[in-house]
């Protein structure tokens, strides 16, 4: 007895296939929709800001006359943070990554602090914000200054290293580490000459990407207090600062003031997403070249 | 000369006394001050926050400042509203300057004094309170200031237009304005509605651009704010003429002045400083003294009134005491 | 050893005898052997400190915050006035204005983000996923500044033209940018999930005959539910969180409302709002940035571990 | 057709001895027939000119070293391998008649017709039910106590049945690896197909389990024309009647399992049964 | 000492036999002593009371269905089974007279005189200089004179210098598998190890290489002691000199290899060498 009609199967077969059809150019869509928005958000941002942007606003420092505002003040303020953050982030997160992934036995310690760093990553910027403006700016009386914003900024992104790091020292394969080991080779050898090595690009791209989201954070440095008119640039991790996100936000709520502050906020965007693309090219660079081959 | 001069002024101060201040040992010293510093290369930072009012003229000043007077000098201005930039000045090693678009409050000084400071007052520019609407709304382009009021008021007892005239539109008027953190609603609460509660749905809003876009967007809308915020927004919105019974006044420059047709909503504007800072750190008190000597020049163009000489004066006399 | 090490054919070099001469040199890596375990235990604790941080500066103000203002007043009060003369402090309307945002911001991101993964999963070639991916992530990377000006400049004009009685600053536009910014993260993420299914499973299902379409519905997504859903309440945590977009779009009203064409604020602009530069210490208002702090924290903190609990509780065993 | 191996032109002789076997092959009913079936991976040539016809009711084994197109091949035949985009086929495939190359041939269709079993149990994430269900769901059939015969009879079929009946609502990855391996045949057996593909089907399974599966092979071969693939030759001994040596993505030997392993024609055959490499 | 492969007590003929194997064992110099060895990984005994004695300067094959305990022995006998964190051990491996599993020994001691080849060709993603320069430097020769007559003396051994001494610097990935396999055997030789362990060596390349390296371990094994895992009977057959033939954790039985493949004691290995399981 034969459940299975092949000639049902067959006329069901069109239909099966048409609405496969369909929803696959549905899902299509979806996909375009994302890049379409960004090819808008581009363009506007473009549109409203290319113009702006010349050698003046580039090396030039603030002003509260647009045609005279740069924003070399910014991106110097936006450099400094990084030099805090990046080597601060690094140092953290790849020693917390190697912690976790090669010494810590799995038990309750680890899952605990594993637990906790991928809490950490799902906590408000804010948040962060607020820790530092209590713990940096007041508690440890800095002030609003580089240094400051760039230990909230360095926890903030601190997750990302560690999760980015984590991941890169798994996927050094055991059988690296265990032809390592086989040579006599210890625990801390292994790991400096073979497993970090391997994981760098791995651990440079989370580096990247966290770097990038620093860049482009804004309410936690708000919250720390960042004045509205800062014409200096900032020469030492003491010293008060602006960078390119909070110079945007500024300019955007201003320009019901002056209308072209928001032309200035579009040309500091086309900026600051130049920064990110150029980071997130070198990201993709070193994930595909180093791409593993093991 | 120091001694004059921090005597009197610390506590509700109110600016005609200073006229006590001796003119003659206040020459001497601003010239001597203004001699040496015109060579002096100053440096270190000048801390202001305070009102987002007056900020473009603080910010314009401070530009000047750094660019054209004393460029090591750092002059880092923020906004965070009168209220909250006393918060911050009120403490210990706090800002030095803060702007106010209103008169400091009682507790205020009281704090002041309680953390060990003296603080002086500075009027800097006049701001008339200016009522704006959409271009578009061609029937309040004229209001009375009772009218005025009567839409702002909880029991005004005017919900739409057709309230304030029959000949008016039967539409829901949206009242809006800047909210409690800025010294411009206290103004307005405590001199033009003299403490009577707001219509319940007002709309208040924390940035003046969103306020500028709601009125923009809105032919029922109508707010309140600084004279500057109309000027600079001319294109999407209109003024009402206020008619405070001798027939309809425009805010401008001209009659927002102390003495001009507009003067009943017009409030003058400070900055407060921080005395003991001016006195430890020159360039804080070279600052004030750049302040004073060059604010009138900076108020026209950022939309304030500017303020009579003889008052700058004064102010000059005292800083040059210090 | 002694015995092999002697025939060596080698004549120059006895590796044996200097591994051995080395052994001295060797106590450094065996000091640098016991230290550095140390070492990073210390290194991993900064993030243990970093909540417990978080945790007490936010516990301690928000302690103050409820001496001043009772627990009930805050949690059930549907009027927050904070500056006002007689200040209320009801956290309701921000409650409100974060929920909402972030069910527009879902709406979006959860129908849009599962369809973009679907196709990068199961239909794209392989050169389209290499190329769609990144292009996605380049979506997730933009500042959400850039978003909030987006919103505020380009999103509510288009609204308003279409939605009559939209206010200026309104809800619904930084709720469907928001949805827009989080679209790659719930997509990357669902990816993730969907293409951890083994390929056999596709391959069984395939080998019946079914189409593409009945392979993704009826068994990838089944199989790998958890982490889609996982995607999921991550992205409602981003939506709560996000902070800029809507300072920045939503305008300051503290509005109690289902009225998605109103101006709303969630709790994350209100502590914006409130710190603009500086919270004046000591005062309430002062405390109650910490208090909603402590709310949005707490918010965020369940969230993230219902995600966890999700990925694990529904993981699929294969 | 037949099994043409077309190397160096020198090689007549053994061409002539192949020309035997396609006679033997063509004495019973052909459910496949692959006539110059060139295949590459990008441009790795993966099948070089196969020819083989595959005979109904039987099982014909499909041997060689790793890596010499055994799984390739098979897949060719229901066309899971265009699931790598990189595949490019050339030649003709005929089941039953109709080449199922041609671009008109739907493979859904195809596959409903031609049941596969991997070399890893893959059950889904569901139920031993809904497992054994899901190919029948997906061709219309809703009603449930059709389902309910359905998939007690593939899973008698796939002699599991005493086993699982009581579990049946159980997730399938609670049974073991041989289990599961019948599991899959159940589920392959439920839409009634005409041939079964099997790629290595034993090869994770225990010794045990291994038994199990191959005693059920000889009995599905009453039904269905199983093609499998093995790398144990012992395993194609024992149940295959056709066997098939692949070498290098060629067929070297196709014959009787019986002659291939006791008489092979070809000296490669001979060495790799003999375990002189691989 | 010797193989001891304690079953039931019934079993006391299999004993016998056994002791015969004992004596001849002794006859050669002993590397290794493995005395009652278990081994769990968790709760699962993996190796039960294993007895081996392995000899200086001979080839000792271990076979054994997949799952038997192969691997797991032979990492014992570097320690490299304790990376596994749920390992426990209980037993004696006496390495030349000296107990392993003694705290007092230091791993990495033992592992500079105990080289492994692992199944996958693992070299370092470095030079095929560093590569074989690894073990020297991590053991503190820095001097390049002397590494450089480490690393030819090391590749010739692994007969691969010819193939690569023109491109020293190039990434080790660029080889081919074979020329990998041998690479890490030259990494292995270049701490001049006592011993060489290898899983599998073979079982990842193709015949051809297989060959290689299986002349290759033909020569070390004039200067080295060599334990290899594999599961190609053939190949057992072709290098050892001892076999040893584990089934479910235990030794079932361990003895020259012709004797062994010839002509075993146990009816278990011979159905295994048979293939009649596995
Ligand atoms: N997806 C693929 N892309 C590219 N080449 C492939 C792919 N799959 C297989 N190949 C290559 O095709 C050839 C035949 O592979 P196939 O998997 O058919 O071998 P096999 O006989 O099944 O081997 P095994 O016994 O190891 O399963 C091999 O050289 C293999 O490297
Ligand atoms: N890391 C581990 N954790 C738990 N069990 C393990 C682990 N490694 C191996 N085992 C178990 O120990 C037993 C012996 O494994 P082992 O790898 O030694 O077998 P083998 O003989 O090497 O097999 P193969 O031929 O497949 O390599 C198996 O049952 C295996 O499942
Ligand atoms: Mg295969
Ligand atoms: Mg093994
Ligand atoms: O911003 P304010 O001037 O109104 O305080």
């Amino acid at each position: 007895m034969k459940y299975i009609n092949l000639e049902q199967v067959q006329q069901r077969m069109n239909t099966r296939l048409v609405i496969n059809t369909a929803a696959k150019s549905v899902f299509l869509l979806a996909t375009v929709f994302g890049l379409i928005v960004l090819a808008i958000l581009i363009y506007r941002v473009a549109a409203d800001g290319l113009s702006w942007i010349n050698s003046g606003f580039l090396t030039g420092r603030l002003s509260t006359d647009p045609n005279k505002a740069g924003i070399m003040g910014a991106i110097l303020g936006t450099v400094w943070l990084m030099l805090v953050v990046a080597p601060v982030t690094m140092l953290l997160g790849v020693g917390t990554a190697i912690y976790l992934e090669a010494y810590a036995k799995k038990g309750r310690l680890h899952s605990f602090l594993q637990t906790n760093i991928s809490n950490l990553a799902g906590v408000p910027s804010i948040v962060f914000g607020i820790l530092g403006l209590t713990v940096f700016v007041r508690l440890m009386d800095l002030g609003g200054v580089i240094l400051a914003g760039g230990l909230t900024m360095s926890l903030l992104v601190l997750p990302i290293v560690v999760v980015a790091s984590q991941e890169a020292i798994r996927a050094v394969p055991n059988h690296l580490s265990e032809a390592s080991f086989g040579m006599g080779a210890t625990k801390w050898q292994t790991i400096k000459n073979i497993i970090l090595p391997a994981a760098l690009p791995g651990i440079l791209t989370g580096a990247i990407l966290s770097l990038s989201r620093a860049i482009g954070e804004t309410a936690p440095l708000i919250v720390i207090g960042i004045p509205a008119l800062l014409i200096p640039f900032p020469g030492s991790l003491m010293d008060r600062f602006t960078v390119l996100p909070v110079q945007i936000y500024y300019w955007t709520i201003d320009s019901a003031l002056v209308a072209e502050y928001a032309n200035l906020a579009a040309a500091t965007i086309v900026v600051l997403l130049l920064v990110l693309f150029l980071l997130n090219s070198a990201a993709i660079i070193i994930r595909n070249k180093f791409q593993r081959r093991y | 000369a120091c001694g004059g001069g921090s005597e009197e002024p610390a506590q509700g101060e109110d600016p005609g006394s200073e006229e006590a201040t001796e003119p003659a040992t206040g020459d001497e010293g601003t010239e001597e001050d203004a001699a040496g510093e015109e060579t002096a290369e100053l440096e270190g930072s000048v801390v202001i926050d305070g009102s987002g009012t007056v900020y473009p003229l603080m910010a314009a000043l401070a530009e000047e400042y750094m660019t054209n007077e004393q460029p090591n000098v750092s002059v880092e201005v923020s906004r965070a509203g009168t209220s909250a930039g006393f918060g911050r000045f009120l403490v210990e090693n706090g800002t030095d300057f803060n702007d106010a678009s209103r008169e400091i409050k009682d507790e205020e000084l009281a704090e002041a004094e309680a953390v060990g400071f003296e603080v002086k007052e500075f009027k800097v520019a006049l701001d008339g309170l200016t009522f704006v609407i959409n271009p578009e709304n061609d029937w309040a382009t004229e209001l009375t200031d009772e009218q005025l009021i009567s839409i702002f008021k909880a029991d005004g007892g005017v919900t739409k237009w057709s309230d304030l005239d029959p000949s008016f539109p039967d539409e829901d008027i949206n009242p809006m304005g800047p909210n409690e953190n800025h010294g411009t609603y206290e103004f307005f609460y405590e001199n033009v509605l003299e403490e009577a509660d707001l219509v319940e749905g007002v709309n208040l809003q924390q940035e003046y651009s969103t306020l500028v876009n709601l009125v923009s967007e809105d032919r029922n809308a109508i707010a309140f704010f600084g004279f500057g915020y109309y000027v600079n927004n001319q294109d999407s919105l209109q003024a009402v003429s206020v008619d405070f019974g001798e027939g309809p006044v425009e805010p401008s420059l001209d009659t927002i002045a102390e003495d001009g047709d507009y003067a009943q909503f017009t409030r003058p504007v400070f900055t407060y400083l921080n005395v003991d800072m001016a006195r430890e750190k020159p360039q804080v008190l070279d600052y004030a003294k750049f302040v004073i000597e060059n604010v009138n020049e900076f108020a026209g163009p950022t939309g304030f009134a500017p303020l009579p000489e003889a008052e700058l004066q004064e102010y000059a006399d005292f800083l040059a005491g210090l | 050893m002694e015995a092999s090490s002697g025939m060596k054919k080698g004549n120059a070099v006895n590796v044996r005898e200097l591994i051995e001469e080395k052994k001295q040199a060797r106590s450094i890596s065996q000091l640098m052997e016991k230290l550095m375990p140390k070492l990073l235990l210390l290194i991993a604790t900064i993030s243990v400190l970093t909540t417990i941080g978080i945790l007490f500066t936010l516990l301690t103000e928000t302690f103050e915050f409820f001496r001043r203002v009772s627990l009930v007043e805050f949690f059930t009060g549907t009027v927050l006035r904070p500056l006002s003369q007689n200040p209320e402090f009801g956290v309701l309307p921000l409650i409100m204005g974060t929920m909402i945002s972030s069910v527009i911001a879902m709406c979006i991101a959860i129908p849009v983000g599962l369809m973009t993964a679907i196709y990068l999963s199961e239909y794209a070639s392989e050169k389209v996923r290499r190329t769609f991916k990144p292009l996605l992530e380049v979506l997730a990377g933009i500042p959400t500044i850039v978003y909030g000006f987006f919103a505020f400049t380009f999103v509510t004009p288009i609204l308003r033209a279409i939605i009559p009685g939209l206010e200026p600053t309104n809800i619904l536009s930084p709720g469907i940018v928001m949805g827009i910014m989080i679209i790659p993260m719930v997509a990357s993420l669902s990816e993730d999930a969907m293409s951890s299914v083994p390929n056999a499973m596709r391959e069984g299902a395939l080998a019946l005959g079914a189409t593409k379409l009945e392979v993704t519905g009826k068994v990838v997504i089944p199989a790998a539910i958890s982490g889609i859903i996982a995607s999921f309440v991550l992205g409602i945590s981003r939506a709560i969180g996000e902070t800029m977009i809507v300072t920045i779009a939503s305008g300051s009203s503290k509005n109690f409302t289902f009225d998605i064409t109103q101006s709303m604020q969630t709790m994350t602009a209100y502590i914006v709002e409130v710190t603009g530069g500086d919270a004046p210490a000591g005062s309430t208002i002062y405390y109650s940035l910490y208090a909603v702090a402590m709310t949005l924290f707490v918010f965020t903190f369940l969230m993230n571990l219902l995600a966890r609990y999700i990925s694990r509780r529904f993981r699929e065993e294969y | 057709m037949g099994m043409v191996s077309v190397k160096e032109k020198k090689e007549i002789e053994f061409q002539k001895g192949n020309e035997q076997v396609e006679q033997k092959v063509q004495q019973s009913n052909v459910v496949y027939d692959t006539e110059n079936l060139n295949l590459w991976y990008g441009k790795d040539l993966a099948l070089k000119n196969i020819n083989l016809s595959i005979c109904e009711k039987e099982v014909t084994a499909i041997i060689g070293p790793s890596g010499c197109g055994k799984s390739t091949y098979i897949k060719t035949l229901n066309r899971m391998v265009q699931l790598v985009p990189s595949v490019k086929i050339s030649g003709d495939i005929r089941y039953r008649g109709r080449n199922i190359l041609d671009k008109s041939f739907k493979v859904e269709d195809l596959r409903t017709r031609v049941g596969m079993v991997f070399q890893k149990p893959n059950p889904f994430p569901k139920s031993i039910y809904d497992n054994v269900a899901y190919g029948p769901r997906i061709h219309g059939i809703r009603n449930k106590k059709i389902l309910d015969q359905i998939v007690e009879r593939s899973l008698r079929g796939a002699a599991i049945w005493d086993e699982v009946k009581d579990r049946l609502n159980e997730n399938a990855y609670g049974l073991s690896g041989g289990q599961q391996q019948r599991l899959c045949i159940a589920r392959c057996l439920a839409i009634e197909p005409d041939v079964i593909l099997m790629d290595e089907p034993t090869s994770a399974l225990d010794p045990k389990s291994t038994l199990k599966v191959e005693e059920l092979i000889q009995e599905l071969k009453q039904d269905y024309s199983i093609i499998i693939v093995t790398h144990n030759m012992q395993q194609a001994a024992r149940i295959s009647d056709k066997t098939a040596f692949f070498l290098n993505g060629e067929v070297v030997e196709f014959d009787e399992t019986d002659i291939i392993f006791s008489n092979p024609a070809d000296k490669r055959t001979e060495d790799y049964i003999t375990g002189r490499f691989g």
